[in-house]
């Protein structure tokens, strides 16, 4: 049995998705910005696709820029508004659960002269209001605090941010990356100036994202070229690209009962399946601030690797930190700046799933999870030193 | 699955010319020079270099012949076009009460940044068959 | 009938390509960076291609790395070199007639503090050595000039501009998006340090491309993020993309021959017959540096985009300008920087060809052109008084 | 279209886990404690915390059982596995002589920035069977 439950790293296609990329990679595969016929009808649908994505989020169309990417989308956003705003202030506020695309972009900013204040986080992932507030000085240029963390599912009180941003007459970025087509997210309730989302995490392809723009907000781009994108983002337009992640967004706002019902009844059966059958096991996150399709679990006394690659044999996709960060022997950023200690972090499986799962999937995981468990920790020699 | 549908159609679209400007780009009615012209004007859009030469011949107040020749983007060719067209058979006050408006709504539209081929087509004709 | 000649903008897939990348959006939908086998399949396919198009251009796959096109590539080059060598120096050399992605990077760059010379070029579209030997100083950096210009096909001599950045321990960067796969490119041959490629001018997909950079070349990235790309490029890999790239890499490398043969046949054939067909005409670039399937015509009197709108009535898709400009109606900056007057400029038609191309296409359009070019002209103010 | 076809094939791709390492993660044999051991060792990398413990009964100069546990990578764990594998029913000195490019050939390889894990299973052997 194939059973994807890594979600958070990429998920499958929808269906419906491929055919529509299918039509502009086979017939209409002209330039958007060519003026023939070829060119207009790839014009068309890449505002369809714009109107899609604006609807999904609740913004105007006009506010909405395709990028190859929630990285890019990052970029954009940061370097964007830093190097536009540069003479108000060159101080930027963050977090220390961010995803890469903006802690590393932070730090390239930091080397080139801004400065950058990293609030910490609870032991749940939720970032401390207190010290965002004291963080900020007259300089203070951005915010950018993500919504829901990719590691362990938490949903920061984006809304409240983005108020005390407001008050201060700060720009407000959110990654909302993990939580477009999965929570509600509506860029005019929660108020933000900026949202990077992505097409590969809802079911779209990969190579595909947008940067929500709030109308007004003056940026630089971060590709220079033609025209396009009214001048935020240069480059041919990823025809089938962007026309996926329309429809992915299409079938994504859709879906978003889905998550909250079924979705997350697969979720919660998942982990409290797991913590009957399983001892010495610790939750990452928030049970209460969290997105309903991640679950986040320490199995004691084993490295989180082992596991994967002992699920994978199985069939039973799953991740051990953020996807992009395998290969890399350090604990997850996350974890750590949550008080994870090093054991710990190295123990935890991230679950994931995605309106694709069915029930009879979490089954099996949940079959064939405690013995492997078990065998692991028989291996361990941390384990029967602790019992 | 079980998912609604989103089923809200999109209403802005960047469609760059209608067909009717399409239509009158490849048949080009009324081009060319008008020999017998009783009234004619050429205006110069200096932005762009856009030209635009109009011919009317007026007779008993009415115009019974019209033709243009343009030099310039497909929008004011086709607004060209249409200004003769429309202009045919019509008293001249009733051409110089012609706006730009009714001649976008003829054209089927026109993009933004092309709205100029209509004013300059307007602009001919009023140059042409005002009274001077 | 349907006749594309406009493939400089962009081309029709190949249907190979298509396939290949099918896989990718139906089965193989893994994260190329995840550990379980869903992501070790997409990181054997990212391999796999980047082999080919380090094949392609006599590069070492290592030296490839996968960016989101051709504008993303130049970006990362000139920026990339630029902010990481400032410390040596602040000056960069290009010319007149480059593509936006490399202009108005260059542009942005002066803004930065960077001083950008401009080399200009003769009236048949090659820069003159002479002036860009003058142009070097003691601080320049990097000299980037295209391999084939995008809007009259002529070639560059970039192997002599390679040795004299060489010669001055310059870094040389060329964009060569309209030279790969149309005519050899050979980085070990050309001597080149960085080079920019992407995917849809070749048969293969929008929004992937590819920046060649020689090994043991420092730069900065554009795109901070995730460990991808050894840490150039950060970014979900679009594996789909990729795939088809390298797929596309595969299929033009077994096709040169074709476009030094039949494709350029053709460009020849609608070339000569319409110049005999049709009077008032000036051709536009180099006769003898020029690539096999470009031909850029000047029709005296009219206005090229309503002739592209006739030719598109009758199914011919042609260009005016480079496509990323249209909409704009300044006259392409390369024709002005060949020393062509506003008529001249407005005048041009781009045809290009591409191995798709036959040549009962070509007798269509020659059929077609000369009534619409005599209707035309009669209703043209200047061709009455020209005459 | 006549094309030639470009047929290299790929030789350098990055695969990450290798079938062997693949299968050993999957059975763990030789896994848990040795209470009968004569000789043992507790290795630790400390740059990445890897532990790795391995037990041997030698038996008139030759391993008749061998055991491990380990906390690590699954380079780790499949490389003290393998030596305990390769080790069983050989003398103490054939032991000592197995290298980590012997452990590498037979795990079918490790990804470079995995190879620690083949070094500390060696380690951890050298140090449970060389002469105190
Ligand atoms: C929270 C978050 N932000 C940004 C990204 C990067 O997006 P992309 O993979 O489209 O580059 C990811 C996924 O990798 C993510 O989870
Ligand atoms: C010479 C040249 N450079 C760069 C580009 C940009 O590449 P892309 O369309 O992949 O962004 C193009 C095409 O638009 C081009 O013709």
């Amino acid at each position: 049995m194939q059973v994807y439950l890594d979600n958070n790293a990429t998920t499958p296609l929808d269906p419906e998705v491929v055919e529509e990329m299918l039509k502009h990679f086979r017939d209409d595969f002209g330039n958007a910005s060519s003026i023939h016929s070829y060119g207009q009808r790839a014009r068309a649908a890449v505002e369809e696709a714009r109107q899609k994505v604006a609807a999904l989020i609740g913004a105007q169309p006009r506010e909405i820029v395709f990028t190859s990417g929630g990285t890019e989308a990052d970029n954009t956003a940061l370097r964007g508004i830093a190097t536009w705003h540069r003479k108000k202030g060159n101080h930027i506020i963050t977090n220390t659960i961010e995803h890469p695309a903006v802690l590393r972009t932070c730090q390239q900013l930091e080397k080139e002269g801004f400065q950058v204040t990293y609030v910490p986080v609870d032991n749940q992932g939720i970032v401390r209001l207190e010290d965002l507030r004291k963080a900020i000085k007259p300089q203070t240029i951005l915010i950018s605090v993500m919504h829901v963390n990719n590691e362990v599912g938490t949903i920061q009180p984006v809304d409240e941010i983005a108020r005390i941003a407001r008050e201060n007459k700060i720009l407000f970025h959110t990654d909302a990356v993990q939580s477009v087509g999965k929570i509600k997210v509506d860029v005019k309730a929660l108020r933000v100036d900026l949202l990077t989302l992505s097409g590969h995490k809802i079911h779209g392809p990969k190579g595909v994202g947008a940067l929500y723009v709030r109308q007004g907000t003056r940026m630089n781009p971060l590709l220079y070229g033609g025209s396009h994108e009214r001048n935020r983002r240069a480059g041919t337009e990823n025809v089938p690209g962007i026309v996926g992640l329309g429809k992915a967004c299409e079938l994504a706002a859709g879906c978003l009962d889905d998550f909250q019902g079924r979705v997350r009844f697969l979720r919660d059966k998942l982990e409290t399946e797991i913590l009957r059958r399983i001892p010495d096991i610790v939750l990452n996150g928030n049970p209460n601030f969290r997105a309903p399709h991640v679950s986040n679990i320490t199995f004691r006394y084993i490295e989180g690797e082992g596991l994967l690659v002992s699920l994978d044999f199985k069939g039973i996709a799953v991740s051990t930190g953020a996807a992009c960060s395998s290969g890399s022997v350090e604990p997850s950023h996350v974890l750590t700046a949550m008080g994870r200690n090093s054991e710990l972090a190295s123990g935890a499986i991230r679950f994931s799933l995605s309106r694709m799962n069915i029930e009879k999937e979490v089954d099996y995981l949940l079959e064939t999870l405690p013995g492997i468990i078990d065998r692991m920790r028989e291996m361990s020699p941390l384990y029967r030193a602790a019992k | 699955m079980k998912c609604r549908r989103f089923t809200e159609r999109p209403s802005e679209r960047e469609i760059l010319y209608s067909d009717k400007v399409k239509q009158l780009i490849q048949e080009l009615p009324n081009r060319g020079k008008l020999e017998a012209a009783t009234h004619t004007s050429r205006v110069e859009n200096p932005v762009c270099g856009d030209i635009t030469q109009l011919y009317f011949r007026v007779e008993n107040d009415s115009v019974v012949e019209s033709r243009f020749q343009t030099y310039g983007c497909p929008a004011a060719i086709a607004a060209s076009a249409a200004v003769t067209l429309l202009c045919r058979d019509h008293s001249v006050k009733e051409c110089l009460e012609l706006t730009t408006d009714t001649l976008l709504k003829y054209l089927g539209g026109l993009p933004a940044h092309k709205l100029h081929g209509a004013e300059l087509a307007i602009d001919a004709l009023r140059s042409a068959l005002r009274p001077s």
